[in-house]
């Protein structure tokens, strides 16, 4: 799909053809050969590769001690990483799926997101936690969540989402040579449907910064992840009508980038944001303040969320009524356009 | 460690007991039970494996190997006890009483799977690791609250016991002296990861010393070491004795899920010396005199039957009902999730 | 402080002063009284009758087999809970401060909010979490959290949290009658600092119903808790200068009760929302959202937000300085009403 | 087990020596600085119970009749070695480093107590019970790594045992073979719980039989034991030999914290047999001729001012600054942040 992506200084580096998955992968391999304090911990990140093959080969070029398969336990191996980063270390560690880190949640929320605080800068827990999140690939209960805003809300931490390969690895190197601990979500079900020509180098994306996906004038539509093809599909079907739709990628769900949104709205004036949480204390509700705290007198039109409901992501068999379809997003738009 | 806790054996991977004792405790009905669930759990398998390569269900973990953990254990309870599985105790759910046809439908990504027959204490798989240990404490709990002698059982990995939650599970048996059998089946790997580096002990029954409750270690492909020692566990909680654990010692044949692929982490030839369970039991059979080709014949014809007849029930089951998204999250659904409910279902009837 | 409390039925019935501790030991008596299946859980429950004195008197009087003292192990407390619940106890589990909540944050997640879903209402998980929240007590660190939207996020849950003595009785004893399972906010810095006529006899207060605490024209403040007397506090001062707030006690979190929200706000046409959590992905965004989805052809101003901070609740030194005071309650009144 | 465990013991209530071989060991010096550290801990302790009651610093978990185990423990460190404390440890943070009026500061809600000395590696105080041990394997590891032969020590407690953290914290160092001494103060109550309701089993040493690491059960009150057990383990993990597990048995004397009443749940004779580690090391002292009773006189009025000063110290601090509120969270903070101090710093201003 035609879209304007923000020229990158990279732009005219050596690239080569990735897949999400692969980019991420690169990215690891980037920051393991750059940096030897760098090393990755988590279940099956070995031999293995991990389950998605995430760390494919990893280990064999870096060794069994920079990649380690550790103990079946989350809260050890945050808990655990805690005490590398303090002590010189920059682990990345690999939570198997979103829905497998709340056996960690105490040790992120005291202590991973807190510690610098605590110690007025003293210590600090550079550190980058990996979790593929998200509905749409048939897995099985609880391999599906979607539940970031479980991090937004936790001062100390920054949470990012690449939706595309060259974000991917981007953020991903932004997210290891970032001071703070950071949240890295993979959109499961990004991670091999489309390639993209992804720099061989190593390069940043600024964390904080969201991106135009694509340029418009009547409505904003906010998205990220595994969210983002879903909006494109909607835009392009409703384009054919002559609506003409900002599409913004977030990239970072906290800091979020308050700025894009707000230039884009007090442009188009409307807003659909979509999202595959739940409804209710999900990220939705931060944009539509956001609008609210930024644009209130350039509203014409009632923000529109379009969200997972309010009920646990579902078996497998129900998922895509789980998930925000196209056409939701295209009533939402059709709503706002036409309020 | 490891002296202190020995492999117990009755049978040995000739089909010879090793305990003479034993005996007359196998008679012809018990031996043809083991056999009968065993070859049921293995055929439901392989047709869930076949199928899942098909096309026709999800991401499917097989249990091959583990038949005479699962078997064992699960034909040591009474009806009114409480089973809490993984997602790879489906054998042990089907020999406890689940329905084969939900059994299938479970792997098809319907929540309909998890819904047990009225009347059995069958908890849904467990996925999060170790999260069922504390569950089956407090429905043991409840049990010997209410003055019954019901006990429950709950099954998990090697890989489990390195989560918190098998500590907390077990120190809460331990300390209210709960009915619990805490069934591990050491199949020696957590997907990719092996035992030695999940844990630095040689066994899993001596986790148990940590809690003051008594373990034992056994050969988790004898159907009879499974059974006898989960009897005597299951006997002891009856009686008030409070918590076991009990681990068995056993090996996946194939890999993790059907989206793994072990050759990737396990040495080619590591478990070839294993003797899976149903041929170790069919010796035994030959051995003593239990083996009658034209019942097991007839046998194995039934249990293809009954697999067909559940595949066919699983794929003509009525289909996902998207209300079903909405009307099961609370007893009493708030206003707004109505709304949302009929928004939808209004947005799908005009399309 | 003049406030008009919804008149309820029990108004006649004799009552006894109380804190609003009091009256949460008191309700938790009664239902130990009316219901044989109901037991209390917790850490230091028994003997001691709770850190804070919640459960005094209620091992010596129901014994030690319904008012247990377990093991320090907060996800052993919900997830064998969650064995007694499916097998016909009720059990009040209490999470002795809400910031030791989340190593049971898992157990919360994945089986007490699902386990209905997943069964489909085969097996169900009705029990009560109790949890003292908030900060301004002195308390050391991690003692003062309000993550309440950790839990509004979770489809499967409900989420309460009273704010006077009244409500406090009557909530619990809804939440213990609820089929499903109650997260039971305690406003620590509440529990002793008023008292009110409470009925001895039970009563319930309905769930998913807020209180107009004080009628008003010119701005809707909504609030729950610990803040309540605050926004009482900004209100007090500012109506001097001849403006009329709605005070709004939303004694549900989730679900919320929409209707009271819009009704307020069509009338007066401006809102601000009170809360002591962080800011970004803080209930009040979700508040946000329900005037813009409901509202938003009766706003007159952008709504104000007065939260704490995204930072982690500080060392108390400076608690005072994190939650909103009434002097923020009122600039953001004043900013509303100015618009 | 409890006799696997027996409880080591180098000297006994009485001040005298188990084991004469001991005797050699114990010079002048060493004894002194036992005494004096202890004397010490002991003086900032009832300073702090004091301040609390006058209202001049916050809630307060006293430490008394722990102080053997905290300076016996602490002293068996080198410079260079990490300390996890928990909020009942600060008397082994003193005696490894920390700063005295920071340790006030802490105890009045000032994030400032928080910060260790530069080059010292002590960890905030853990709160959230358990959530350190893993840290401790953690950094031990990083000195694994980077080929050191620091150690790291984390103290916890008997309720400590019973979460999921501990658990896995011991698992990771007993895998990764981590330098890490976990050293337990078995006070015997967690607040108003006691020992037996927390776990059935007899002794806290006995689970790291769990994990395959080496532990041992000590007298907490002697301080003789708690030094050469402790050495003994560091000295272990210096040489790559791997995490120990210590259960020094002792008794908090007081409250469990200046906000807890023990008389609700302690009987009232419990602990009177129990001798306080101070007195018996002064028995010691004057059954081996080590009493110089113008030395300790002096001694005594040197910790007094230095307690006095330090109480001076914590009250002249410089108030609590609102920027601290905002400005440690993280290394860059985001703009919205920045915002929001600012629009909060302004009104301040305004006020
Ligand atoms: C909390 C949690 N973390 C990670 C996973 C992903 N996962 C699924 S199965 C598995 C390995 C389990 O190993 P084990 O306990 O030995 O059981 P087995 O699969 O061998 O039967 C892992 C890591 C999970 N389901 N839950
Ligand atoms: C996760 C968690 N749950 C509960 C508490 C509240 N709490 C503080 S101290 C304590 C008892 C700790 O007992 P123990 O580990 O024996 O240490 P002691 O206080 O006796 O030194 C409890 C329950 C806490 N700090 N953290
Ligand atoms: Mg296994
Ligand atoms: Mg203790």
């Amino acid at each position: 799909m035609a879209t304007q992506v923000k020229k990158t200084p990279q732009q005219n580096a050596v690239t080569e053809k990735m897949t999400l998955i692969q980019a991420i992968n690169d990215g690891m391999k980037t920051v393991l050969e750059n940096d030897q304090m760098t090393l990755i911990l988590g279940e099956d990140v070995g031999k293995n590769g991990g389950v998605f093959r995430a760390t494919d080969g990893l280990q064999e070029q870096f060794g069994e001690d920079r990649v380690v398969d550790t103990p079946l336990s989350e809260s050890g191996i945050i808990g655990t990483s805690v005490g590398l980063a303090v002590n010189g270390f920059k682990p990345i560690a690999e939570i198997q799926f979103m829905g497998f880190i709340y056996p960690a949640y105490d040790q992120i929320m005291t202590h991973v997101s807190r510690l610098r605080m605590k110690t007025m800068g003293h210590f600090s827990v550079p550190m980058v936690i990996r979790a593929p999140y998200g509905a749409g690939v048939r897995a099985p209960e609880v391999h599906s969540d979607s539940a970031e805003v479980l991090f937004t809300h936790m001062p100390g931490l920054k949470v990012v989402c690449p939706a595309t390969p060259h974000d991917a690895k981007g953020l991903l190197i932004a997210a290891v040579e970032d001071p703070d601990p950071v949240l890295y979500l993979e959109p499961m079900r990004s991670y091999r449907s489309t390639k993209e020509e992804v720099p061989v180098d190593s390069y940043s994306i600024e964390i904080g910064k969201g991106n135009i996906r694509k340029e418009g004038n009547d409505v904003t539509v906010i998205a990220w992840g595994a969210m983002i093809p879903t909006v494109e599909k909607a835009v392009q079907q409703i384009e054919r009508n002559g609506v003409s739709c900002e599409v913004i990628d977030l990239r970072t769900l906290y800091p979020l980038d308050r700025n894009i949104i707000a230039e884009s709205v007090q442009k188009t004036g409307r807003a659909v944001v979509v999202h595959e949480a739940h409804a209710t204390s999900g990220l939705g509700n931060d944009i539509v303040s956001v609008i609210n705290d930024t644009s209130f007198l350039y509203l014409k039109a009632p923000i529109e969320r379009v969200t997972g409901f309010d009920v646990p992501v579902p078996f497998f068999a129900l998922e895509e009524h789980y998930l925000p379809t196209p056409k939701r997003v295209q009533i939402a738009i059709e709503k706002v356009v036409h309020f | 460690m490891e002296n202190n806790f020995p492999i117990l054996k009755i049978m040995d991977d000739q089909g010879n007991l090793l305990e003479e004792s034993y005996r007359e405790k196998l008679d012809k009905q018990l031996v043809y039970q083991f056999y009968y669930h065993m070859c049921r759990i293995r055929t439901f398998d392989q047709k869930a494996k076949n199928l899942q390569r098909q096309g026709r269900i999800g991401t499917y973990p097989p249990f091959e190997g583990q038949e005479a953990a699962q078997v064992g254990s699960a034909l040591a309870l009474g009806p009114n006890d409480w089973m809490f599985p993984t997602y790879r105790d489906h054998g042990a759910m089907l020999t406890f009483g689940s329905d084969m046809i939900r059994t299938f439908l479970y792997w098809n990504g319907r929540v309909e799977g998890c819904v047990p027959p009225n009347g059995k204490n069958i908890f849904p798989a467990a996925v999060p690791i170790a999260t069922q240990l504390p569950h089956a404490a407090g429905a043991a709990w409840a049990e010997k609250r209410k003055g019954t002698n019901n006990v429950s059982i709950v099954y998990f990995g090697d890989g489990a016991t390195s989560e918190g939650d098998f500590h907390e599970g077990l120190n809460f048996a331990s300390v209210f002296q709960t009915p619990t059998i805490f069934f591990n089946q050491n199949n020696r790997y957590a997907i990719s990861v092996p035992f030695d580096k999940q844990m630095n002990s040689k066994t899993i029954a001596q986790k148990a010393i940590a809690y003051e409750i008594p373990s034992v270690r056994i050969d988790g492909n004898d159907c009879f070491s499974v059974y006898f020692e989960t009897k005597k566990a299951v006997e002891r909680a009856r009686n008030g004795e409070g918590p076991t654990l009990i681990e068995a010692v056993t090996w996946r044949t194939g890999a993790h899920t059907t989206a793994d692929d072990p050759t990737k982490y396990r040495p080619q030839d590591q478990g070839k010396d294993i003797v899976e369970p149903i041929t170790r039991l069919e010796r035994f059979m030959k051995n003593y005199g239990f083996w009658n080709e034209a019942e097991i014949t007839q046998m194995k014809m039934n249990i293809e039957e009954e697999v067909e007849a559940a595949v066919k029930g699983m794929e003509e089951y009525p289909k996902a009902k998207v209300e079903d998204l909405f009307d099961h999250v609370y007893a009493n659904p708030p206003k707004q999730l109505q709304e949302q409910k009929d928004t939808y279902l209004e947005l799908l009837r005009r399309e």
